[in-house]
């Protein structure tokens, strides 16, 4: 009997781990299918690529299989960065053209890359270069962009706000985090319509991950626009901030006070033998 | 470089998941007495004090932090989306991740140092320790060096998390998170497969049915109906031996 | 009414003479291990003393036992709240020093030492870390006052005398002592059962022993702290409790526990007492002055119908209810009122039961004129400061009793949670028997001077008899009245014995019962 | 008191008391666990004692002397040197220290810092060897050897010693 109750803690961890298994299992049926090379392009090409559109972020991919070897191609898609670093001429020629720009390296296979160059063979009107028209902002909605990335105002679909991984200079929001790229002159380095793009379609796979069920809407990407171009432009009105050692002193600072209250809260307990006087006054053998 | 993360984060948090659960369920089924918490308080009990308040409650609170942004990761995000309650979130967590870094500090250096203690030390003790430090290391790294965590777990890691338990692991965004949170995460995976092998089993025997118990417990070997009928005492449960 | 038996037992402190056989057999028997060096479920304390552990009836120190608050007790270091909330860091546990540390010497030095211009010696080392030591404590360490100044002058028992009456104490000419055999009580609520969080320690139901189960213990240590008796262990090499399981391998086949049998004084009485255990609460609960009484009451008499009847219903063996009624303990605590629970204030209802020591009473001191003394002896004889006589005469039959060496407050604050009348009623029994048979041997005490001493106490010859009977002439089967087991019915728990023949202690049979990792 | 003085310096002619230390009376009384010396030694009995045979004193002695309880004290006299701890305790009169049984040097016995550092403090080292002439009479049987038998034994125990605290304990 007592052996069963006993059982209760364990029977619960088992049971616990098993439920969120099962709930798992139920509440993502899909599983993994081999996609198209449209499928792939419109994931997360599109934000910096266009088909026969112009160039974004990045060049135009009509043809970009005649013009390079696929074995390139697969090379640099998978690994841009380090071919750049090991001065591949045309990586490094990429590279300075496009504001020294990195392409994030993208977890496909090969055959899903071809499969995409297999696809950019023919123009597509979608992805599309936006017309670099000025977009009609008002001041509401910088301040809701501003709201938006620091979270106050929380994105429609349930995203996080941009400040979980970002961070910008402007004092009108509070300092982000630093798991990626910091933002301040991003509207400079990759233009309205790339900030745009990857907003809409995110090609890094962290922030894909982040917003896959729950996409910004054209109004949010619209704000958001509008806020990191004015924190680019006014960027030396403002200061930067560093959280790092404030949050480092008063992570110390608190795990002291901490160590302090449980002193506290136990400070009747008993800290050494009843007999301790008698044994200290014991001469010690050599 | 794909292979290793493939291993780390497909196939390795599967083998840790069997593993624990086949072997915390063994272990305790099979070899019950080797279920203790082992404690060495009797033996050193005021560097204990500094040790293991700090580093369970620590523990505890920094765990069901990540439970709670693993199980309601739009709550999470909800509560984060005040500038103060997140920052309230943050600091609370990297103090208690600090308290937990100074408990288990101080728990290695009193097992190491105090003759007592490392009488009660095994090799298994100290590989489990240094392991847990690494792991609170890599934790407090990723809480200062990459920063607001609380929100980019439950927008990151819960789907991921989620579509491992969904037997399709969705693992792109994983690949692509900087070293030290990939071994972070790996090293979660490492302490569950190292459970049921280490000191670490009595936390699934955390003592909590005590809260539902009566105080005092007596147990009836005899059977009491068949101890009272001279006529039948064999037929009900016949003897093993005497 | 919830009939149950326990297995009870009575020490007469008057007959024990420290000699700690028991002690030893026990160890031989149960304790002889690794982890387990330092335990000695069954000890001997020298009173007034701090014993082992050190000041372990002080509750101040180390929280043991339930306390009273309005109408319902609580564990006092323990219990749902306070053993959660501890669990990392029991603030109240006793440490191995407060024990001692368990030595032997190093003997191989003796043989390997090299050679040099002076002889070797083992050294003591420790019997856990292997390194050498200073022996700074032992189980026994208060024996017989040594170390007085330290130890016995700090008896938490003392704490209520007054100054004056504990320096008289230890006055060398007044002093007196006794020892205090203790083992598990196996309470009828205890405080190790209640504070277990993984509830591993148990009382069996047939016959009250309490046991640990050592594949569900989890070494979270509230019982080492509930205990106000402090007789559960620690195992540091396990990571397991352990405690006195009163032999219930030896009780079950028919033997007298070790430490009874190997007792040399013959000071130990076991037998089955019947009680109530619907009482339990209420009883525990009770207020102080009432607690002896009511735990009295709650033992059911073995030859009354009602209850022979109840206990029938409640799955009491016959062969129990037989040995209830001839135990040896139930007539020392109920029938003739002669023992008392020690430290019953801890409210665990315990089901040992002591008979206090007459003899530090016996003596006692008597003003008389020194000067007057002084003119019959020549000049070199000893003049003592003080004018008093050491007295043993029985001239006024109880009249040494209030004016003892040995203060009756101290004997109160063991055995009666302070109240002296319930001593001193069993000691004027104690003294009434000697005075009886001094009329019937040596025969210079006349037959109404003895009569009216048994009166007054209590007592009929008959009754004064059959107390000299069992206390000085008892043969084995008169000391031990142990039920039979029903192994038949209890054979699941034990499984083959024949697997553990030839082991000590718990016998593992299997490396699965090895300290884990 | 002239006999007094005279029987003390019959074991004390020769070794001088100095510093603090102070003469008592050392007597031997049966051991609560010894029969005769035997099994004092084992591993139970110096467990349920004090892990060695102590000199019982006096408080008054003690205090006097600035001994504590458990604390190292070396008993000599001109037979020899005793190295045990003290037991310190009211049940003693003043004047007086016993020790139940010398137990032999090989057990847990430091070196003897008044005897410049030698191992001292073996069986019956303080006692006179001297027998006492009407153990001679008889049977001769107590010339015959025996195992732990050979040797004086407790009436010749009796005997004047100094007492000192050690302020080192060398093994």
């Amino acid at each position: 009997m007592h052996k069963l109750a006993e059982g209760f803690s364990v029977s619960a961890t088992v049971l616990f781990v098993g439920s969120i298994m099962v709930a798992g299992v139920l509440l993502h049926p899909d599983v993994a299918q081999a996609k198209t090379g449209e499928e792939i392009f419109q994931s997360g090409c599109n934000a910096c690529h266009t088909i026969g559109g112009g160039r974004l972020v990045g060049p135009d991919l009509l043809g970009v299989s005649e013009r390079r070897t696929e074995e390139w191609l697969v090379k640099f898609v998978q690994h841009s960065q380090a071919m750049v670093e090991a001065g591949d001429p045309v990586a490094v020629g990429l590279f300075e053209e496009h504001n020294k720009v990195t392409m994030p390296d993208q977890a496909l296979t090969k055959a899903e890359v071809l499969a995409v160059m297999e696809y950019a063979k023919t123009p597509h009107v979608i992805g599309a270069a936006q017309p670099d028209e000025p977009v009609a902002l008002t001041e509401e909605d910088i301040v809701l962009g501003q709201d938006l990335f620091e979270g106050s105002v929380r994105l429609s679909n349930g995203g996080p706000a941009c400040n979980s991984c970002h961070d910008v200079t402007n004092d009108a929001v509070i300092g982000g985090g630093i798991l990626a790229k910091e933002l301040t002159s991003v509207f400079s380095r990759l233009g309205g319509p790339g900030v745009r793009a990857i907003l809409g379609s995110p090609p890094f796979p962290v922030m894909q991950e982040a917003y896959k069920d729950e996409p910004l809407t054209e109004l949010e990407v619209k704000a958001l626009v509008g806020f990191l171009e004015q924190a680019d432009s006014e960027q030396s009105l403002h200061q930067p901030r560093d959280y790092g050692i404030g949050l480092f002193t008063s992570g110390v600072v608190g795990s002291g006070i901490l160590l302090a209250f449980y002193s506290l809260l136990w400070r009747r307990r008993k800290r050494s033998s009843v007999n301790q006087s008698i044994y200290d006054r014991q001469v010690k053998s050599t | 470089m794909n292979t290793l993360n493939t291993f780390l984060f497909v196939v390795f948090p599967y083998v840790a998941g069997i593993v624990f659960v086949v072997g915390v369920t063994y272990r305790y089924r099979r070899t019950a007495f080797t279920v203790s918490s082992l404690s060495s308080q009797f033996l050193e009990g005021d560097k204990l004090f500094w040790g293991s308040v700090p580093f369970h409650i620590g523990l505890l609170a920094v765990f069901f932090g990540h439970l709670l942004a693993f199980l309601l990761p739009q709550a999470t995000l909800a509560w984060n989306s005040v500038p103060v309650r997140l920052i309230i979130l943050e600091v609370s967590a990297f103090v208690f991740g600090l308290s937990l870094l100074f408990g288990l500090l101080s728990l290695l250096w009193r097992r190491l140092t105090n003759p007592r203690v490392r009488v009660v030390t095994s090799r298994m003790d100290i590989a489990i320790e240094l392991l847990l430090l690494a792991q609170v290391v890599l934790g407090c790294w990723v809480a200062l060096g990459f920063r607001w965590g609380s929100s980019w777990f439950a927008a990151d890691l819960t789907p991921y998390l989620w579509s491992l338990l969904a037997l399709s692991p969705e693992t792109d965004a994983v690949f692509a998170l900087p070293l030290v949170i990939r071994l972070h995460i790996a090293g979660a995976f490492l302490i569950l497969f190292m459970v049921p092998f280490t000191r670490l089993a009595h936390f699934v025997v955390a003592p909590l049915h005590y809260l539902f118990r009566p105080y005092q417990v007596v147990i009836w070997n005899w059977d009491r109906k068949a101890v009272r009928n001279p006529k039948e005492p064999w037929s009900k449960a016949r003897p093993k031996n005497n | 009414m919830d009939v149950r038996s326990q297995i009870s037992m009575v020490f007469h402190l008057d007959k024990c003479i420290g000699c700690h056989t028991c002690s030893v057999a026990c160890k031989n028997i149960w304790t002889d291990r690794k982890g387990a060096e330092y335990m000695w479920w069954n000890n001997v304390e020298t009173k007034p003393g701090t014993g082992y552990p050190g000041k372990w009836e002080d509750q101040e120190i180390y929280k043991g036992g339930w306390k009273k608050d309005g109408d319902k007790i609580y564990l006092k270091g323990a219990g749902r709240p306070k053993s959660l909330t501890n669990i990392f860091h029991n603030p109240h546990l006793p440490k191995i020093d407060d024990y001692y540390e368990p030595f032997t010497y190093k003997y191989l030095d003796l043989i390997e030492s090299p050679a040099g211009d002076d002889q070797p010696t083992a050294r003591p080392i420790s019997m856990i870390t292997g390194e050498p030591m200073d022996i700074k404590m032992g189980p026994n360490w208060d024996d017989d006052l040594s170390g007085s100044p330290d130890y016995a002058r700090n008896d938490p028992n003392l704490t209520k005398l007054s100054p004056a009456e504990q320096e008289a104490m230890f006055q060398l000419e007044r002093m007196a002592f006794f020892y205090l055999p203790r083992i598990c009580n196996h309470c009828l609520n205890p405080a190790c059962v209640a504070a277990c969080p993984s509830q591993a320690i148990y009382k069996r139901g047939e016959d009250g022993v309490v046991l640990i189960n050592q594949n569900v213990c989890r070494a979270w240590r509230m019982c080492v702290t509930a205990c106000p008796y402090k007789k559960t262990y620690y195992n540091w090499n396990t990571g397991k409790s352990e405690k006195c399981i009163l032999c219930y391998p030896r009780i079950e086949s028919g033997h007298a526990p070790a430490c009874m049998h190997s007792c040399v004084g013959r000071i130990r009485y076991l037998g089955v007492l019947l009680y109530d255990a619907d009482q339990i609460e209420s009883v525990a609960s009770s207020d102080e002055e009432s607690l002896v009484d009511q735990q009295m009451n709650m033992i059911l008499d073995p030859f009354d119908p009602e209850v022979i009847a109840a206990a029938k219903a409640n799955g009491v063996a016959d062969s129990t209810i037989d040995a209830a009624q001839y135990s040896p303990t139930y007539k020392f605590v109920k029938t003739w009122g002669l023992a008392l629970p020690l430290h019953p204030e801890f409210r665990t209802l315990p089901m040992l039961f002591y008979v206090p020591p007459l003899l530090p009473v016996m003596a006692s001191v008597r003003d008389v004129s020194n000067e007057a003394q002084q003119e019959k002896l020549n000049p070199i004889a000893k003049q003592w400061p003080d004018n008093w006589l050491y007295d043993t005469s029985t001239e006024e039959i109880f009249g040494t009793i209030d004016q003892a060496r040995f203060p009756l407050e101290y004997m109160a604050n063991l055995f009666s949670a302070g109240d002296t009348s319930k001593v001193k009623e069993r000691i004027m029994k104690l003294m009434a028997v000697r005075i009886y048979r001094r009329h019937k041997t040596v025969g210079d005490i006349s037959e109404e001077k003895s009569n009216e001493a048994l009166s007054t106490a209590g007592l009929t010859p008959e009754l004064a008899d059959a107390i000299y009977y069992l206390t000085s002439l008892p043969k084995f089967d008169d000391r031990f009245v142990i039920p039979a087991a029903h192994r038949e019915q209890a054979i699941e728990m034990m499984e083959f014995t024949g697997d553990v023949k030839g082991n000590t202690g718990f016998g593992f049979k299997d490396k699965s019962a090895e300290r884990g990792s | 008191m002239t006999s007094r003085r005279r029987s003390r310096a019959g074991d004390l002619k020769e070794t001088l008391k100095g510093g603090d230390a102070r003469i008592l009376n050392c007597l031997t009384p049966h051991g609560k666990w010894h029969i005769h010396s035997t099994y004092m030694e084992n591993h139970r009995m110096l467990t349920l004692s004090r892990g060695c045979e102590p000199v019982w004193m006096s408080e008054v002695d003690a205090a006097e002397l600035e001994i504590k309880d458990n604390d190292w004290v070396e008993v000599y006299n001109d037979h020899g040197v005793y190295c045990a701890r003290a037991s310190v305790s009211a049940r003693i009169p003043k004047g007086v220290c016993i020790v139940y049984h010398v137990p032999e040097r090989t057990v847990g016995i430091p070196k003897s810092q008044v005897r410049g550092g030698k191992r001292a403090g073996g069986h019956n080292s303080f006692t006179r060897i001297h027998l006492k002439p009407n153990y001679l009479a008889g049977g001769y049987g107590q010339f015959s050897y025996h195992f732990n038998y050979w040797g004086p034994i407790a009436p010749n125990r009796d005997t004047h010693v100094i007492v000192k605290r050690m302020d080192k304990v060398v093994f």
